[in-house]
């Protein structure tokens, strides 16, 4: 029996108000209420704001570049199939630096839970336009406004056919544990998008912005339904909705490969026999 | 002098069937006993262009290729045109009797009337084996071998053409000089370079292969992807060359000793992963199949372009280990040492080989693999009862190794409950990202330290030749054979000759080089590149300039007699 | 000896207003005629951490900052706790009276009785010009013209604050020795490195800036792109930096002068991008702002880590310049100089700064800038009637240029429809891809030919002081400030010594620099990294072989004083 | 007037029978029908058999690296709008290696024709899977068959509000030449995928695969309609629709830069009394 306490207790090196400090409480709710030893657990990120995340978090970490957590995660699934990844970063790091990833690891289905903390901005490089701010938002590299559409990471994933796609708010603690319970317990990949006020940068995307907006999927809403997905991943305006918005059964990535059926690469001998009998073939 | 060897060059359009008529003839020679080494010349296309597979084949060892040509197998007339200018006296050219070129030397086989098109290269291995004078129960059972693999429906017409090919040259009369027929060859392998990288990588206890396609890389990555699921390894097409360097870190990182094999272009796309693995010490090996660059050049060529690139790729400093294979079996054997060196120190570690070495097939004798060293092994004064730290300050600048959720057999001590912390920010021995200045420079100095550990494990040069030469070539990677070749016939010229080759080229033991070099009357660097980068490297490692090269950047592999002339002997007095 | 200078530490968090603060502060010492050096000092994080500015402030030219502080203006305890220590004899303490810290010394000051917490700031700017007995009404000004830029709602409280404070520092003794006066600046700048980057291209023609934010690059773009619409520039925020240096080359190829600001992380991504150029012989600007390495390191600090990397970055081989400015001036002229050298020569060019010199203000004469040369003039051995090659071959290795869809004016007698052609394969002169390994061979050594004319341009290293010194420090980049007044008050302790700093440090000029380096006694090679970068490049290309170094990594800017403590005098006889 | 032949007419290296040789029919079609000034037209293209394309037209080229094209063509559009601007490459250079660009392109709306050879396969390096290929491809590299979801790039655009989306095939060079005038005409980022048949990788999805599949949409067939239009790039199987899926009229990249109407940046001084003043804000 693990206590909250467990996961961790760390000061932050956010700023006072900032949406980070819910997602944190989030996750290790989430991982409290799922009982998940924190050894068997790994947090890899990127680099910004968000990819701090795990340093606050008792488990194992990764934290590595800027935009590539999910290769790294992906890698560290390849290896150890018994540890739960979970991915945490920015908007930036996911659909900026890292948008290539992000379109490969929803196509792999590799079974792992990312956590987007978007605030739709550049936080920690000093509030730069990131794929998911609203045309229009002023910066100071983007004095004019931001000209680029704004990326709507919900409905591509639907749009791609994402194991799990969600949506949370930081304003929304227990909700929003609830949906990292259930990605975690997905089996392929789960995405969650998680609005996040950042108060320095932000000023448009506030917390009274959100809560304007914000409404939770009604218990009637039926995930499976594609079609409808897509039309609920279309909201963004005065009403937008959060919750489990698409999830289908796909097979996992690592349902295609035997060997992972076996545990941790690191206890599996090389296979030399073998490899001689491959050597023989050369001759 | 040259050994007494015959050149063999199978050319015609891609597509025509080349690659199934050179692999047979091969492993047929192969098997008869003699030593062989394999040039490709192709481009970046997949049908037609011009295609060639130059086969040098000898009873003795043979190190490199050789130029001119002894026999010519012309699947089409470009062939004949390009090639027949290389023939040596009494070299013959063999040839469909349609391809409509006149020439009493010319061996015109009657194909279509020994078999069809469709097994035009069948006869061909029977009408060249012939030549050869092999023996002919080793050449069908090769191609019964063969095709029962490739093309089990057709084995039988293709052995029935084979045989026909072989039937219609007996007896035919050619000016042609044989080969003394070599010793029994006792099961040695017909693999090229990269073939050799893949089972050394396997051999080594790779777990994961991660790769984006790129020539002349690739096959590296296709003779692990066939094995990869008896041999219990993953190996992942990744999007592109970041996420494959960044996979195969997490791979790593969480217990799979990984592999990224890559070119030029696809190597420079991980110079920022290449900087996180030496951050976060996670061992990982890339293999980086070299090509003509600039950017995307000539992707089908040769070339040793990207030294420098490779020592210092990645932004801010962090040592590394670079190998560079001077043979098909220092392939294999170089790279198991670069995935011990990558594991024993946690870093990043190279092998630099390019299209030449890659695509060369040679006659090898099987390679002994043994289980490696178990992985970092714990060090011994760490107390097990110290908290597990990912970055540990130890004197070597080494810290013992756990895997995320697993207890690791070195470290058992320590509970698998242990948490394993990496960061690509400066850190705290822990692995929190840290501001601490003094962390900073203490981690600094911790990972440095590597260097000196690295340095005692430094694969030796070949010194070859006199030791107080007149003349000493250097040379490194993949030209060492034909700078062996050259020296060899320097030598038996009456010049006081010797090489020295490096296969790994960093770090390098400056004493040992120095102490070579200043052995030396005269010093030239034969380099696959334009602007002598071993040379410079080697005049910051020991302050040696070396005022001669020997520079080769038209694509073609270095050969013995492209050094010899460029040398110039002719202005000099032997 | 230190010249009569003042340090001033004003320390708080992230979050405070010190930013506000010291930047009126430090205009209004500007504008009074003084020189500055500014050094700042802050944490990956946006708000909390210790942040601090630190300004040096002169009668005179000054040129690095200095250890030891005069004033600490202390927005919270901890910076009174780390700063102290810090404090030369008779150096004070402001701080707010609430922060209870019982130190007779200190100056606490009631702010909250003069002001609101909202304009404690402006009310500090009163109390520390008054400390320095600035010209009141210079300050005023100053400050008013800060806050109708920033706040204009609030300009009048401001500066009732400000007032406030100067008033309560009025008449207070303080042991404080005051600066002499200085001469009048006459419209000096107040200017840190990057902006001084920003103009630079600027002035020299920029038309497209591409970049990714990355620190301390970050404030080049951000300067550019406050003024892009005005000055008809086109500023873009790529998707990663990947596209960032693809899209300045695309920008540059139709006829924009490109710059691309990054550092080290995205820099690793530039590599294929910089080959690109390299093999499409298209110009491009990378200014490469240095941060402690490897991987994401220290994001905020300094350190001169990426000079090898910068030397070597991309596969295959192609000609490039580096720059490494040794000040805010060299900043603009050298950006200046890299636009001209791209353009030039068609290559890709490099500016080396790092956090330490981008964040530096200084007090700068205004810049000349008067137009460039017009780009890439005609070269008139090419006869107009011939056809438009892209690559053609020339003597100097460098092409007439074309951009798609325009005459341009220096081959105004190429018809508009002449096509431009450019590939990154080998290609021919036209531009058309090719396998012929003869043109492959003609390529190499055109593009080769341009380092020829690379080191006719090369900017004189600077030299100074004994012309045969016992000592000469060598150094390039940022350190020059700190480097030229250790060598200053080295040779006021009576040794002869000297300095040498390469602000371009490819290519470097063998014969120079050896000639220089000949002619000291000992040289020592001054650098902000671990491993003396710099010192193995002056082996690799004079074959001189530096000895000792100060190397500095602890991601602080180096100083006079490290430079003297390490170089240990105590040891030696002067 | 141009013939046209003007538009070059070269030996190519690619294999005979491959798709390739009726799309770059269908292109030169197109230019010649729109009477295209080849000196005003710019290809840029990656690396791969498709990106060889521009070396058979006669127009300006840049072949630039795998993966790149969009931020080169990008960069050619700020410098010279006067151009008109093609892109021209294969599905593994801008679905696998160049993703984000593709994403980050879409969203900028700059004004280039995209032309995609999809061959489903990675030509040039000699047949292993692509973003593309169907699950379960086999290779020499997936000898398993590949385990990522095929990716629907009609799909994901349309989802993204890309500007004009089609869909062509080379077997149909009339139909293709017609769409990729559209797309030329279009302002804005038009995407053209075409099902391109590779003949020596792909033995699955061959000339008769697709000629049993393809239809052309119906005249009255309305894209500016993005919910069928949804619905239709969802099409793929038994029946695989040809034609214009999608298109709105979204604001260019280029309007958003008042300066890009003053014409090619080579012809406009550096603004050195306006630099003069923003150097005297300095003082
Ligand atoms: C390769 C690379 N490019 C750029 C950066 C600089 N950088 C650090 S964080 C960041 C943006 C972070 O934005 P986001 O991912 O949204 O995280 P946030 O700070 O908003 O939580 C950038 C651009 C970097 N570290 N590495
Ligand atoms: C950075 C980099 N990685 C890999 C390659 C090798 N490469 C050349 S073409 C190609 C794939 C081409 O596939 P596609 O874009 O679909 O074009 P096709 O040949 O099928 O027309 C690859 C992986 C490269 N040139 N550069
Ligand atoms: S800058 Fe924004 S995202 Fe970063 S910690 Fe502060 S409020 Fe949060
Ligand atoms: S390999 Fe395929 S795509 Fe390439 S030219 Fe041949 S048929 Fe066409
Ligand atoms: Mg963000
Ligand atoms: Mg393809």
């Amino acid at each position: 029996m693990y206590e909250l306490g467990d996961y961790g207790d760390y000061i932050t090196a956010w700023c006072p108000g900032c949406g980070n400090h819910n997602i944190l409480k989030a996750v290790k709710d989430a991982l409290f209420k799922l009982q998940l030893p924190p050894h068997r657990a790994l947090f890899v990120s990127g680099i910004g704001q968000a990819a701090k995340a795990p340093h606050y978090i008792n488990a194992n970490v990764f934290n590595g570049l800027h935009g590539r957590s999910l290769p790294v995660a992906t890698g560290a699934r390849i290896s150890n199939p018994e540890l739960t990844v979970i991915v945490e970063s920015g908007d930036g790091c996911h659909y900026g630096e890292g948008g290539n990833h992000f379109l490969a690891a929803i196509r792999r289905n590799v079974d792992i839970t990312i956590i987007v903390h978007d605030n739709q901005v550049y936080g920690l490089t000093k509030g730069q336009a990131s794929p998911t701010s609203s045309e229009g938002f002023i910066t100071k590299t983007q004095p004019q406004g931001t000209h680029n559409a704004r990326f709507n990471p919900v409905q591509v994933a639907v749009a791609m056919k994402a194991g799990f796609v969600a949506r949370g708010f930081s304003g929304r603690v227990e909700h929003l544990s609830g949906l990292i319970q259930q990605g975690i317990k997905h089996r392929g990949l789960a995405l969650i998008d998680v609005l996040q006020p950042c108060v320095s940068f932000n000023k448009v995307n506030t917390y009274g912005w959100y809560n304007q907006r914000c409404y939770i999927l009604s218990e009637g809403y039926d995930p499976t339904d594609r079609n409808q997905a897509m039309l609920v991943s279309e909201e963004w305006g005065d009403r937008i909705p959060l919750g489990v918005i698409y999830k289908n059964d796909r097979p996992a990535f690592e349902d295609h490969f035997p060997v992972m059926k076996l545990g941790p690469a690191a206890m599996r001998p090389a296979r030399l026999d073998t490899l001689k009998e491959i050597m023989e073939s050369f001759s | 002098m040259e050994k007494n060897s015959l050149n063999i060059l199978i050319g015609g359009e891609a597509g025509q069937g080349l690659v199934t008529l050179s692999q047979i003839l091969t492993r047929a020679i192969v098997r008869a006993g003699y030593h062989i080494i394999v040039t490709q010349s192709y481009q970046s296309r997949i049908r037609g262009g011009h295609n060639s597979y130059t086969l040098r084949l000898c009873p003795d060892e043979i190190m490199a290729p050789r130029e001119g040509l002894d026999i010519v197998v012309a699947l089409n007339k470009e062939t004949v045109e390009l090639h027949s200018p290389e023939l040596k006296p009494h070299g013959i050219v063999v040839l469909d009797e349609a391809l409509d070129i006149k020439n009493a030397d010319h061996i015109t086989v009657p194909f279509n009337s020994l078999t069809s098109d469709k097994f035009w290269n069948a006869s061909a291995v029977g009408v060249v084996s012939g030549i050869l004078g092999l023996d002919e129960s080793v050449v069908v059972r090769t191609a019964s071998d063969f095709f029962a693999k490739h093309a089990p429906d057709s084995t039988e017409e293709n052995i029935k053409s084979l045989v026909a090919g072989r039937n219609w040259m007996k007896g035919r009369a050619t000016g042609f000089q044989k080969l003394k027929q070599p010793e029994p060859g006792n099961g040695r392998l017909m693999i090229n370079g990269n073939e050799a990288i893949a089972l050394g990588a396997l051999s080594a206890g790779m777990k994961a292969m991660c790769f984006y396609p790129m020539t002349p890389a690739t096959s590296i990555a296709i003779t692990i992807c066939e094995h990869a699921e008896k041999m219990g390894v993953i190996a992942e097409q990744a999007e592109d060359e970041i996420s494959a360097i960044n996979m195969a870190i997490g791979a790593s990182f969480c217990g799979s000793p990984s592999l990224v094999p890559t070119s030029g272009g696809g190597f420079s796309l991980m110079a920022e992963g290449l900087s996180l693995a030496g951050m976060t010490e996670t061992p990982v090996v890339i293999a980086l199949a070299q090509r003509p660059g600039p950017s995307t050049g000539l992707p089908t060529r040769t070339e040793q372009g990207d030294l420098e690139f490779a020592l210092h790729a990645g932004h801010g400093e962090f040592p590394r280990a670079v190998f560079a294979p001077g043979s098909v079996d220092e392939c294999f054997r170089l790279t198991r040492k670069a995935f011990e060196i990558a594991d024993k120190f946690r870093i990043p570690t190279i092998i630099m080989t390019d299209q030449f070495l890659a695509d060369c097939y040679c006659a090898s004798d099987p390679f002994t693999m043994d289980e490696l060293d178990p992985i970092n092994a714990c060090d011994p004064e760490v107390s097990p009862d110290e908290p597990f730290l990912t970055y540990r300050i130890t004197a070597t600048g080494v810290s013992p190794r756990l895997f995320p959720g697993l207890s690791h057999e070195c470290v058992v001590a320590h509970s698998a409950h242990e948490l394993v912390i990496a960061d690509s920010d400066e850190h705290t021995e822990k692995g929190h990202l840290t501001e601490d200045l003094s962390v900073r420079v203490r981690m600094v100095d911790k990972r440095n330290r590597k260097n000196d550990g690295l340095k005692r494990h430094i694969v030796d040069p070949t010194f070859c030749g006199n030791s107080d030469p007149d003349l000493l070539l250097v040379c490194w990677g993949s030209t060492r054979g034909a700078v062996h070749e050259a020296c060899d016939e320097l030598r038996e010229m009456g010049l006081r000759a010797a090489y020295v080759h490096l296969s790994q080229v960093w770090p390098i033991d400056e004493d040992s080089v120095a102490g070579i070099l200043r052995a030396a009357k005269e010093i030239v660097s034969v380099e696959s590149n334009s602007t002598a980068q071993f040379a410079r490297l080697l005049r910051r490692e020991t302050g040696y300039r070396i005022e001669r090269n020997v520079l080769r950047y038209d694509g073609l592999p270095m050969t013995p007699e492209f050094i010899i002339e460029k040398i110039g002997l002719g202005s000099r007095n032997v």
